[in-house]
């Protein structure tokens, strides 16, 4: 046979199109009236609660529907409304209006230079919140950049969240790391990386180390959307479903990454939950803005873990109000009405909603929370302040370059640091 | 004529490439409708369409990977990183295969791509927005290596990286990509139009990769820098009055050689600078080869002026960066030995 | 709040029990009989044959199936019978031959110190070969080291093939690949990387170009079930999901990775197939021992590829009835009794059984293709080993050590040949 | 005492470390039932059960990423990558992550595991199954990379490493596991029974991160090399009769420094000899330090003899290795010099 001997092979097919490829992108651009009918369709309380030790065959559905619980008119509904008491309603309403009010100061302290960088987490509150509220001491978070949420509700000072951002004198990082890079061991938040997506792999690391030693604390990863795209987060699924890891893995799809639509990422995919399926990793899409839903779907999550049952997938579907961070600007690249047009409206409110027509909150208490909670973070704002912002007062020594590369300076080290002579 | 920025200088570099050569396609993350979040690709979609200019999924693996694919077939990617911090996930890609694919199949397949991506620090980046990688590509063979300075040089470089039949590390200082800066952060910046080298010809031109620029003549010691570091030993030199021989390196790997040993040769002196961390930095292939080369007319040991041993902190950025006085200090040492 | 805060939050759930992780691994080891009951169930015949332009979803069934055209008694049956004609059976029949018999003799070769490595594909021969014949002249192959037949069975040359393994002056490669890492542009076959999974986004990029051009070239990506779980595996699966690339996408799961069973690398999914799911890339897994099968799918999805329908993912299942290389031993880790009781039978013996049936093919037929098929692969050793083996004769200069590092050798490199002095 | 090859010293390190620590862990791809494919861990899963030993999917970005995770739990896993060639798709985790982990979170986390990877050249594996990385890991600040030449130094480095509260890359030359390698592949090997670093104490001891050997006393020239080309120098060192000091590094990372400048003060020549491809080799490294810190006792610029710049070739192997007689040619330009 000679070379030309496939050609005697060609099988019968269509022939003649010229190939092309689909470019995925978001449904508008700017200029453009923003729809988000897709996600229109999920009603509240449409999608049944498994057990926790059902299949994941017997679940596929739920990683293209939509977890809901929040009605319109406020009510919670379905077989994911766990009850919970107003108290428990209330602190998760207080939590996620102190993360949005510390995310609105930092921003504007970002303005006025008393940092180089800040991101906000608006309209995404109830996921982080809601999910730590599920969780015990000792589990772990291996977050993103965007999950403040977990360390306001878990009731980390907000002066050293501040004096982080600020990296001043009381900045627990020394002010080596970019702003919004908290780490917070006894709170259980892993230290953030700005590499997109290591910190997923590392989570079920953490939750193999917890059962590998007996232990019964678990994890939870954490990545956005456009990151899931990232190669460390397949190699979370494959480690945390080969050996059932303890892990709770969280896709915030907040329809944007930077720039880039969650299309993109998405690809051909009904959802990013379906990544789950390849896996037999239970997965699940959930409504990220009802406060509720992400309570009982997170409950129902480390529930499994607890049981041995192994690792969940969750997309939590939000939407990014904001600018990506404090360096980008959206108004090029997405629609300027997608924000008031997206279906799932606004956690804090939506909660609030529910809380009145539960009975248990009245404008006038709302008033008061909010009042408390803005003298709160001025309060950590004044305190976080005196210790120096990036602009102003007392800061982090420079000798903190040196420290901390090893447990023990090696002399190589040393000698530079004498070199430098700070 | 025309003034550019390095920022714009890198665009036009782009559309001279795309418009000339059909086969060159521009990929990355942001890089499509947005054009990059530097801006370095903005205008390249809306003017070659989405085939030849489109956003990626963030997976630095998959960019790269893909765009072997793309070069063995016979195009010429040209792909962006976001920042040179982020590279690992390809840096498989880049080094089991797309350095080696010419050699391992004997020329059967070949993978000319470049792959760009921002380094360096300056902007308050912390230790993922900072970092110059450029010895961990230096070390593999069959990648060729370059950083520009400069507007004029950018432009010349980036097309020439784009028509090389092999892989290039297309390094860009993003302290540099809106005025050179030389080094004094709390001094006013000036723009790249009040630049000599931000003068950039319109249309094609090409700078060959391979050849270093003597940025300032001088006999008393050499400086090799290259990037930002450039602007600032330069800065330093002034500031402290010597007659130094500053060399802009441009590409590393194909290295000029023979210019290095030529002015070390004549000023007996060497400081090497870079912004990169100490240990196993190119300033320690630099040294060696110098040492090696121009033994004989060495007067000192051979002075490395770098980053520190330690992740690129946040805030003591300006203490951490290598800037004017550290080399000023250097050369104080080489003048003396 | 303090820290102690999220104590207040903790949810009812199962308690107590210590965590432990799953430890997967093969059904038996040595000295153990062995099970491959999971595969029985699916008899030839039972799987539908879905329209091309058919949606991921509508498929989902198929990714845990197993298709199948030969039975048991050499017949041809079900939707995936394209009824190939007996000149191509008999075609298919030759170059599984030939592949077997190139690997007999390699392997001896490796005994006998002519050549460093050997890899054998016994028991594999179909996949590969009846792959090829779905493929047509300029369509590119990215493949693995257990992809031979795709070569023999494109009618490369087997003194060249033989010349690489031997690393001698006619090796194409200038003796600088290990054995078996061939390349073969014009045959549709690309250089093999050492390094595992590399190839599977490659094959997506080249697909990419071809349609980024206007082509009308397809791709086919090959891995085995072990390295499907390397990242690369997925950076492929996002790029060909995100712009619906014309490539196939091969993982051959022949059981075992080295000595890792294939239960390691796929974790709680039901199959390799299944991992398509999450991308909704249409997966179907195949009996890979059949070579009636692998020809109706490989060309259903070469057909789905050049009618601009996307990529497709493909399980071929079937036994690495060889040691994994000439360096290995499987006998330490699995059981001996493996092979014979592999249920998908021998893919060359199946095929012969099937021309039989056909009344295409007999006894003295056989014996007398047999004996073209040694003499062919004895004559092409002739014509190699007059060029030399890594034993004896003629070796390719060691100044190709220098070349082709780039297109145009630097001075610094130049100079460490100088110094060489070769 | 006992006789043990390297690799039954490697497994002797393991089993002591497991046996003293409970939270030490290994994994990796083949590395639990099977034993790993150099068989350094055979018979941990038996001993110390499958929760302390055990396989891995083939995912080096998965086998690092958790074992970052485990070690920030409070583990101290020890994993193998099946060849140093195949270290590229964990670089991410290494290089950003574990390298990181304290600095970042100024000691909140730490990640104190091991990367263990078999290096080198010289059985005929190819430019996949040679490879010498580690001047891809000196240039990363956190960690600590170390090269053991023996079967002595191989269990008591490990044990040193596992130990360590710092992440550590622990290389293997290959080459070495089943006798030293003396650069003749063409003569008859002799094993590790017969050679005096082949006696091993059975039990705890550790060899301490950062302090280089003195392999051979000498007066004429300083060699410096690591792994396999320690014992390659000390056959060219005697071939060709030179009276030359053979340090063996065992560290490169910590540097033992002090040694290695002592020994130069004397000497006053210097080669430097590895596998790895020259350019930005840790060669490079080593040669800036020495003219920095013994310029003034330099009498010959110093050499250094080192892979090709080229991928790692198959069957010119030994065409390409860095034998004794390309070190002999380098000791005689350095002592004429
Ligand atoms: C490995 C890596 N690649 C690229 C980046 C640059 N980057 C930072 S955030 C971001 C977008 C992430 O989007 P998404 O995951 O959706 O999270 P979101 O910002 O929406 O919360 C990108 C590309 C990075 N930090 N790390
Ligand atoms: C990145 C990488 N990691 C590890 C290896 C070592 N290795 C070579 S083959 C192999 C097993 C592959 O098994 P599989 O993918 O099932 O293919 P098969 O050998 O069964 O055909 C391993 C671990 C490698 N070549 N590349
Ligand atoms: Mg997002
Ligand atoms: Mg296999």
């Amino acid at each position: 046979m000679t070379k030309g001997g496939r050609a005697d092979n060609e099988v019968a097919a269509r022939d003649g199109e010229p190939l092309t490829l689909v470019m995925p992108g978001p449904v508008v651009r700017p200029g453009q009236r923003p729809d988000f009918s897709h996600y229109g369709a999920f009603a509240p309380g449409a999608f049944r609660r498994p057990a926790v030790d059902d299949s994941a065959e017997s679940m596929v559905d739920l990683a293209t529907g939509l977890i809901r619980v929040l009605d319109d008119d406020g009510n919670a509904v379905g077989p994911w409304n766990l009850n919970l008491d107003a108290s428990s309603l209330r602190e998760g309403l207080r939590v996620m209006m102190l993360t949005r009010e510390f995310d609105r100061r930092m921003m504007i302290d970002q303005r006025q230079s008393k940092t180089s960088f800040y991101m906000q987490c608006t309209g995404e509150e109830a996921i982080a919140c809601a999910f730590q509220s599920a969780l015990r001491t000792g589990d772990m978070n291996f977050p993103t950049y965007r999950q403040q949420g977990l360390l306001v509700a878990a009731g980390y000072p907000l002066e050293l969240m501040m004096s982080q951002v600020y990296s001043n004198t009381m900045d627990p990082l020394h002010g080596r790391q970019m702003p919004v890079f908290y780490s917070a061991r006894e709170y259980g938040f892993f230290s953030i990386s700005g590499n997109l997506a290591t910190q997923f792999v590392q989570g079920v690391g953490w939750a193999m180390a917890s059962a590998l030693t007996g232990g019964s604390a678990i994890a939870a990863a954490w990545i956005g959307d456009g990151a899931s795209a990232e190669t460390d987060f397949f190699s979370a699924l494959v480690m945390a479903s080969t050996y059932r890891a303890p892990v709770i893995l969280n896709i915030v799809n907040n329809q944007w990454a930077i720039s880039t639509n969650e299309a993109v990422a998405r690809g051909q995919a009904p959802s990013f939950a379906a990544r789950g399926r390849g896996f037999g990793i239970p997965a699940l899409r959930v409504d990220g803005n009802d406060y509720l839903a992400v309570h009982a779907v997170a409950s129902w999550a480390a529930e499994r873990a607890r049981a041995n049952l192994g690792p969940t997938l969750v997309e939590w579907v939000t939407y990014r109000t904001a600018a990506h961070s404090s360096s980008d600007d959206p108004a090029s690249y997405r629609s300027a009405d997608e924000p008031s047009a997206w279906p799932l409206g606004d956690p804090i409110e939506r909660l609030a909603k529910h809380l009145m027509v539960l009975g248990a909150l009245d404008e006038s208490q709302l008033a008061t929370l909010t009042e408390q909670v803005e003298s709160e973070v001025g309060a950590a704002q004044l305190k976080a302040e005196s210790f120096g912002t990036l602009k102003d007062g007392p800061k982090p020594s420079p000798r903190e370059i040196f420290e901390d590369v090893f447990k023990t300076m090696p002399e190589s080290l040393a000698s530079q640091e004498r070199e430098a002579g700070y | 004529m025309a003034k550019m920025t390095m920022v714009e200088a890198i665009r036009d570099a782009h559309a001279v490439a795309m418009e000339r050569d059909e086969r060159v396609v521009v990929f990355g993350e942001d890089v499509g409708y947005f054009g990059g979040v530097f801006r370095c690709t903005k205008g390249l979609q809306q003017r070659f369409g989405v085939s030849r200019c489109f956003d990626a999924p963030i997976t630095e693996s998959g960019i790269v990977g893909a765009a072997v694919g793309m070069a063995a077939f016979g195009l010429r990617p040209c792909v962006e990183i976001q920042f040179a911090d982020y590279m690992y996930p390809a840096y498989d890609q880049i080094v089991s295969e797309a350095a080696r694919l010419r050699y391992r199949s004997a020329g059967d397949f070949s993978a000319p791509l470049t792959v760009r991506m921002p380094v360096g620090g300056g902007i308050f980046g912390g230790q993922t927005h900072s970092q110059s990688p450029e010895s961990l590509f230096t070390h593999v063979a069959g990648l060729k290596t370059v950083m520009p300075s400069n507007p004029y040089d950018a432009k010349g470089l980036l097309i020439a990286a784009i028509e090389d039949d092999d892989p290039v590390i297309f390094l860009e200082p993003k302290r540099l990509y809106n005025g050179p800066f030389d080094g004094y952060h709390d001094r006013v910046a000036t723009p790249w139009s009040r630049h000599e080298l931000g003068e950039v010809p319109e249309g094609y031109y090409n700078v060959p990769l391979g050849s270093a620029a003597i940025r300032r003549p001088g006999s008393a010691v050499t400086v090799l820098a290259y990037g930002t570091m450039v602007h600032v030993a330069l800065a330093a030199v002034e500031t402290y009055g010597v007659d130094a021989e500053v060399i802009d390196l441009r590409t590393l790997i194909p290295l000029d050689l023979a210019t290095i040993v030529a002015s070390v040769a004549k000023t007996g002196r060497c400081v090497v600078v870079h912004e990169a961390t100490l240990t196993s930095g190119f300033g320690a292939e630099l040294a060696a080869l110098v040492q090696k080369h121009a033994f004989y007319h060495l007067g000192a040991p051979i002075e490395r002026v770098t980053g520190y041993d330690t992740p690129y902190p946040h805030s003591q950025e300006w203490a951490y960066f290598p800037g004017p006085e550290r080399i000023g200090a250097a050369l104080a040492r080489v003048l003396e030995g």
